[in-house]
């Protein structure tokens, strides 16, 4: 028989003016294997939890149901309270009198009724619980930082600066990521590279970081504490060791047009090459699928350049075995290319850009040195347009949300045309100006007022060429909605932001949620906002959603304080709430079948198997596993398991069956 | 005390009208898509005309398969005991076979060897069986082996035998009977000179009960169990079909405000009926319970009432899904 | 409650996640329903064994509700999609079996749809008053003793 | 039948199996389960029209299994189940023989999972015309008169379990029904108890029945409980596309989804 005590709060008023919470406590009393039972002003407070300290030493209690706010605010106060009292921390239910019965119904029999029932359901449960202790996990005290942006360099800086090992993995040949493609940087003006490069170089030169470049995450196993990654580091055809990066081999390449992605398609490259001049590591890569090495079967000319003899064209990809205890995720973003916008020509006009590939014009390192040009014929733009929410905030043909960059950059590119070129004229078509954030607003209102940037509040409906032009159509809504007619040199599109390519893959296999756009779902929007919703794996930057430099940087430091917290213990105690094989004595061993169709319908892949082996080694049965450190208590495999072998501990089929049958 | 009488095909109408008006429940084999039933009926036309065996037995009339035994609440600080107390009606159960009717001595001895059951024999006393003797007979029949036959009046207080020509031949044989005989006394006429013996259906005894009693502790160790019960899928059919088959579980169905206790069917084949809770099983293979069945028919009830547990009804063969045929199997333990 | 109204007795199954924290926030934002629903917290729909809902009426329940995550929002990523096509046959085959489905409420509410469990326990509550006693189905409770 | 006998006689001659499992005349003019472990054994194997019983379902009782490799003599219903055992690791891949009996009389032996794959991709729909047409009357019915259909049928359950001891697929050695702690259907054949073992039975075998009947031929009262298991299977087929019983690779549609699965009653 249990002792239990029944604690009800009154909550100031917030319980009692609705339920009679004296009544509740007195017909606790009377319910079987109930020792105690009183009711309290306010039992979350610290008067409050002694009273339930109290009570447990001197009622001898084995068992506490707290009646108060929902068990998500005070439940593990109420645990904490009980254990410090000497219980195990699992013999403490909450039943929900606040939110799911004073603040729902009016004051009535039938709500005290309710509260009675309520506190009767976990008095049953309870009665069921089973002490549980805490998983304890050993923990691989290094990290895998996932996107060599700044969101990654930032992540991996902090991390390796705290003592602790990480592998920084990068797609593209070289770290960076977009903010390398920046020109300047609002709202300082602050030239992107200048500020980066120095990261790169720390990263690359700190001992504690592994930079794997050029390569992708191949495959995820294991959990929190324990994840095996198999990356694919992809053949660079260079012998890393040995070149210099002298760039001998780059000009010996005969093959020249080869579309420079990181120039955004705005100029060319050859098939041997570094993608921009500070790149970090600056070791060549062969694009085999361009080098006439690989599609003719010929030309050696970057071998025979070499003065390392470094190239090595019989590379092959390789597959490096990590084991790491944390996963940052930073895979950024990527922009809505200007072929998805009809009404703007479907990407056929040459003259209608993005904003990156604007940002490349405007970069001193950019194919043209800084100077802004035109696509189509190389003249510097005298009239320019920039359509800010290119594709956001429009739920018909782009995405619903608002890309939240782009009101800044695009009054940082109105700027910088006016800056270079101070002729030229700049207009700017936007919805709303987005502008919250330190100096922001004040840096929209010096390119309006300061640089005569000419703001449009209103949408542009068509854009197509004439004579050499591209002529803008749109209209004022400030002024009514009167139509407005630009002839512009050249259009640039603040098109929408959205979850880099790839990303759903990997996502896939790190086994974490995504929102319906395809970003990285955090843990929980607001307070738990670097943790995706598998534990041990971290986000930080763009792959979340778009955000702008500081908000990433921010981010990546908080992810990667998370990760050297996580790091920072040898073991990780974990909520014992998980499932569970039974066991039973021979010859049945357990009343588990063995047939594994709980498998597939564990979200975490902790379902495995095990053998039951006799002495001599022959298998006698074999039965489901669940790994206690990769389960995360869903119980998907509980009501799936015929033979009921599964269980999930704080929501076994006994408690749950108790509280159905106490109704 | 047997009066032998003859009873006209219309005789059954009056009896049963006269039965309904006294407040009795009359119980009788119905037919329904192939399948024989024993069901409540009102008139002699609802009753099965031409069936060789029910499928389950009449046992439930006085063996419920659910039955509760008690109940009680429970209110803060008591509980509140009820013993279960049936409202009984007098009840007739017609056209039992005559091996259905010797059942219900077994089940007597078996409920009643020493404290009598309430329940069992409170259903019992409200019963009278009004039996029918087997014209016909088929394969899975071997109640003439095990001390019954065609037309025993074994079990039966009023024995009907069909007549070729219409009618019954009734033989009135307890007090219950001729209470029956006292409702309409003027359909029971005088019968002389038939041969009831005739009119039977031909059952060849295929064994000997009394020698297979005897040899059975000997063959306990024989490998025929195992054998015959290879096929044997572990179900519960042969027992809940069983006239004699009288085995219980108890359960309990409670809540945190009430409960009652029941008692239910059981069946030593299946394999929980033994299992132990630390995880043992005493009879831990499909031989050691066929066996176990055998046994408890056919040796250890002998061995303390006298007769065997069985009336060789054949529902069990009947109602096996694999075959497992008991006149078959008894044949073989005889001969081995 | 009026001696002549009835009153339904409802047993909801619901996600520790989502539809319980949008319970939770139906409070916070003091919206007001019907009283007749008795809350069952489960980590995720995934752990709604069918037979749960079995038990429910067995125990009495006029009407059952069953929430959770809508899809792609679960907490363990797929449970609810699980649970989904569990619903999917099980809803199949009582509708077979002639059991009445009126009785049970398969929903999504999110933490965030604090007025749509409101709207969803009353418009439950209301319906299963109007369908009455579940007599059908409480008939069998005591049926078969003897 | 003298192909099949010969066949078992010389598996069983030359060791390569212990026991053949097949069908024997039975007492009641019907065909029963049988097991050959010799050659005089051998010359009791019937095959035939009545052979229908699936006997897969001996293929992972204990007993069976201690006799040795087992070759089985298999009507469609029993290769399908071979599968499905073997997809739920039940049975090791290659270790039964199956005997495949052809409309010319003679024996295919068909040695492994894909085998039987293959074999079985040639047959016809598993479930029966007949039971095809029972589940349409029913469904055809109201909603109230397949109540009142099933509450007539499932009262007159016993609990016997001849049902789940013929099925091939109830193999677990510890049935939900079996579960006491908590006892989650009641022990009693009472209405509640019946309705709701049926009602588990068919959920635990939606996605995993091979709809042979067995189920239906085992009840001695007559109910016709496999088509319970045979519509939840259906529903499975029709809603997801995963019949059970044609691949011995794992594809359990409850253990499964799609995030576009299809339902339109979820509010």
């Amino acid at each position: 028989m249990s002792r239990l005590g029944v604690f009800v709060c009154h909550c100031g008023e917030n319980i009692g003016a609705t339920v009679d919470v004296t009544e509740v406590a007195e017909r606790c009393k009377h319910m079987s294997g109930v020792a105690h039972a009183e009711d309290y002003k306010y039992l979350c407070s610290n008067p409050g939890q002694n009273k339930i300290k109290q009570a447990i030493q001197e009622h001898q209690l084995d068992g506490v149901v707290v009646a108060a706010c929902s068990p998500r605010m005070h439940e593990p106060t109420f645990r904490r309270a009980v254990s410090d009292a000497g219980l195990n921390a699992y013999m403490c239910e909450v039943a929900n009198l606040r939110e799911h019965c004073s603040w729902v119904h009016q004051k009535a029999d039938s709500t005290t009724e309710k509260a009675v029932d309520l506190v009767r359901l976990q008095v049953e449960k309870v009665k069921r619980n089973k002490p549980l202790d805490t998983i304890q996990v050993p923990i691989t005290r290094s990290a895998l930082v996932i996107g060599g942006g700044i969101a990654g360099i930032q992540a991996a800086l902090d991390i390796a600066d705290s003592g602790h090992k990480v592998i920084l993995v990068e797609r593209s040949p070289a770290l960076g990521g977009h903010m390398a493609q920046l020109s300047e940087t609002f709202p300082t003006l602050d030239c992107s590279q200048c500020i980066l490069t120095p990261r790169m170089v720390d990263v690359s030169r700190h001992p504690n970081i592994t930079l794997l470049t050029y390569s992708e995450v191949e495959h995820v196993d294991g959990f929190i504490g324990n994840f095996k990654v198999a990356i694919r580091k992809r053949a660079r055809m260079i012998d890393e060791e040995l070149c210099t990066g002298c760039g001998e081999c780059l000009q010996k390449c005969p093959t020249k047009n080869v579309i420079d992605s990181f120039n955004e398609g705005l100029s060319m490259r050859r098939a041997i090459y570094v993608p921009f001049a500070q790149a970090v590591p600056n070791i060549p890569v062969i694009d085999t699928e361009h080098c006439r090495r690989y599609q003719k079967k010929k030309c050696d000319r970057c071998a025979k350049a070499c003065p390392t003899k470094a190239i090595k064209f019989d590379q092959k990809d390789e597959i490096l075995n990590v084991e790491v205890g944390a996963i940052v995720v930073a895979t950024g973003y990527q922009v809505m290319s200007t072929d998805r916008f009809p009404e703007y020509g479907y990407g056929t006009y040459p003259d209608v850009i993005t904003g990156l590939q604007f940002e490349r014009y405007a970069s001193a390192s950019g194919p043209t040195q800084g100077v802004i040009k035109r696509p189509s014929d190389g003249k510097e733009p005298e009239t320019v347009v920039f359509l800010a929410c290119s594709g956001s905030r429009d739920a018909a043909k782009g995405v619903k949300y608002c890309s939240k960059i782009c009101c800044m950059y695009t009054a940082k590119h109105a700027m910088l045309l006016k800056h270079k070129n101070h002729n030229a004229k700049a207009y700017v078509f936007y919805m709303d100006i987005r502008a919250a954030g330190k100096n922001y607003d004040e840096f929209v209102r010096r390119a309006i007022e300061e640089d005569g940037v000419k703001y449009i509040r209103g949408r542009v409906s068509r854009i197509y060429e004439e004579d050499g032009k591209l002529i803008v159509k749109g209209a004022d809504t400030l002024l009514g909605g009167e139509p407005v007619q630009i002839k512009a040199d050249m259009v640039v599109l603040a098109s929408a932001a959205l979850p880099n390519h790839g990303q759903g893959e990997l996502a896939q296999k790190l086994h974490v949620g995504t929102d319906p756009y395809g970003f990285v779902a955090e843990a929980h929007p607001k307070l738990r906002p670097v943790e995706t919703t598998s534990a041990g794996i971290f986000l930080a930057g763009a792959c979340q959603s778009p955000r702008d430099i500081p908000e990433t940087v921010g981010q990546a430091s908080a992810a990667a304080a998370k990760v050297t917290a996580l790091l920072s213990r040898s073991h990780l105690a974990r909520e014992p709430l998980v499932a569970e094989v039974n066991r039973r004595p021979a010859p049945e061993y357990s009343t588990c079948t063995g047939c594994l169709l709980c498998e597939t319908a564990c979200p975490y892949q902790a379902i495995g198997h095990e053998d039951i082996k006799d002495r001599n080694g022959n298998v006698l049965k074999t039965l489901a596993k669940i790994n206690p450190g990769l389960c995360q208590g869903c119980g998907t495999c509980v009501s799936l398991c015929r033979t009921k072998a599964i269980d999930l501990h704080g929501y076994s089929n006994e408690q749950v069956f108790a509280e159905i049958m106490s109704l | 005390m047997t009066s032998t009488f003859k009873l006209s095909a219309s005789a059954l109408e009056t009896l049963f009208a006269a039965l309904s008006t006294g407040g009795w429940r009359i119980l009788g084999p119905t037919e329904t898509d192939g399948r024989v039933e024993v069901r409540e009926v009102k008139n002699p036309s609802q009753v099965a005309s031409q069936y060789l065996q029910s499928t389950l037995s009449a046992k439930e009339v006085a063996f419920p398969k659910v039955e509760r035994l008690l109940s009680y609440k429970m209110t803060p600080g008591q509980v509140e005991l009820q013993d279960h107390d049936p409202e009984l009606q007098p009840t007739v159960l017609f056209g039992a076979r005559p091996c259905e009717a010797a059942g219900f001595g077994v089940l007597d001895k078996v409920f009643n060897w020493d404290s009598r059951d309430k329940l069992f024999s409170a259903r019992l006393r409200q019963l009278t069986v009004i039996g029918l003797s087997c014209t016909q007979a088929d394969d899975a029949c071997f109640c003439t082996s095990v001390g019954g036959g065609p037309g025993s009046t074994r079990g039966s207080d009023l024995l009907l035998t069909p007549l070729p020509k219409g009618g019954y031949l009734a033989e009135v044989l307890t007090a219950k009977g001729e209470a029956l005989q006292a409702l309409v006394p003027a359909v029971f006429e005088p019968a002389e000179g038939v041969d009831k013996e005739a009119l039977l259906a031909k059952v060849e005894p295929v064994f000997d009960r009394a020698e297979l009693t005897a040899k059975l502790p000997g063959l306990f160790a024989s490998e025929l169990w195992a054998e015959q019960s290879l096929r044997c899928l572990g179900c519960g059919a042969c027992a809940f079909v069983c006239p004699t088959c009288a085995c219980f579980d108890i359960q309990e169905e409670a809540d945190t405000k009430q409960g009652q206790r029941l008692r239910l069917w059981d069946s030593c084949g299946l394999r929980q009926f033994t299992l132990h809770a630390s995880g043992h099983n005493p009879r831990n293979v499909q031989a050691e319970r066929w066996r176990q069945r055998v046994y408890h028919k056919f040796s250890y009830f002998p061995q303390r009432f006298g007769e065997a547990m069985c009336v060789g009804c054949g529902k069990c063969t009947r109602a096996c899904p694999v075959d497992m045929n008991l006149k078959e199997h008894l044949t073989q333990a005889s001969g081995a | 409650m009026a001696d002549d109204v009835f009153e339904p007795k409802i047993t909801a199954f619901v996600c520790n996640w989502c539809t319980y924290a949008g319970a939770d926030l139906t409070g916070t934002s003091r919206l007001k329903y019907q009283s007749n629903v008795r809350i069952i917290r489960l980590p995720c729909t995934g752990r709604v064994d069918f037979m749960l809902i079995q038990k429910a009426f067995a125990r009495g329940s006029d009407g059952v509700i069953v929430s959770g995550c809508h899809p792609n929002d679960c907490h363990y990523t797929s449970g609810n999609y699980h649970a989904r096509r569990r619903w999917m046959v099980f809803n199949d085959l009582m509708e077979f079996m002639g059991l009445d489905m009126r009785r049970i409420t398969f929903s999504w509410v999110s933490a965030a749809e604090g007025a749509k469990w409101a709207t969803l326990v009353n418009e439950v509550t209301d319906h299963l008053r109007e369908l009455g006693p579940y007599t059908e189905y409480q008939r069998l409770l005591n049926a078969g003793v003897a | 039948m003298d192909v099949l006998r010969n066949k078992a006689r010389d598996l069983l001659a030359q060791g390569q199996v212990q026991v053949v499992i097949g069908y024997e005349a039975g007492t009641s003019g019907a065909r029963r389960p049988s097991f050959a472990r010799s050659e005089a054994d051998a010359a009791r194997l019937m095959w035939d029209a009545d052979c229908v019983g699936n006997l897969a379902g001996y293929l992972t009782r204990p007993e069976i299994k201690k006799m040795g490799k087992a070759a089985i003599v298999a009507n469609a219903a029993t290769l399908r189940a071979l599968l499905q055992l073997t997809a739920e690791h039940q049975l090791a891949e290659g270790a039964v023989l199956a005997l495949v009996v052809t409309e010319e009389g003679a024996v295919l032996e068909l040695s492994n999972a894909q085998a039987v794959t293959e074999q079985v991709a040639t047959l016809p729909s598993s479930l029966s015309a007949a039971d095809r047409e029972k589940l349409e009357r029913l469904m055809a019915l109201s909603r109230e008169e397949r109540r009142a259909f099933w509450e007539q049928e499932l009262q007159r359950c016993v609990k016997c379990y001849a049902c789940r001891s013929s099925c091939p697929m109830c193999y677990c050695g510890s049935c939900t029904m079996d579960c006491n702690r908590p006892q989650w259907v009641p022990v009693a054949s009472h209405e509640l108890g019946n309705l709701e073992y049926h009602t588990v039975r068919a959920m635990h075998l939606a996605g995993r029945c091979v709809q042979c009947g067995e189920c239906g031929r085992a009840c001695p009262v007559g109910i016709p409980i496999h088509l319970l298991t045979c519509y939840a299977e259906e529903s499975v087929r029709r809603q997801f596309g995963q019949p059970a019983g044609t691949s011995a690779t794992l594809n359990y549609a409850l253990g499964n989804f799609r995030p576009d699965d299809q339902e339109s009653f979820i509010r």
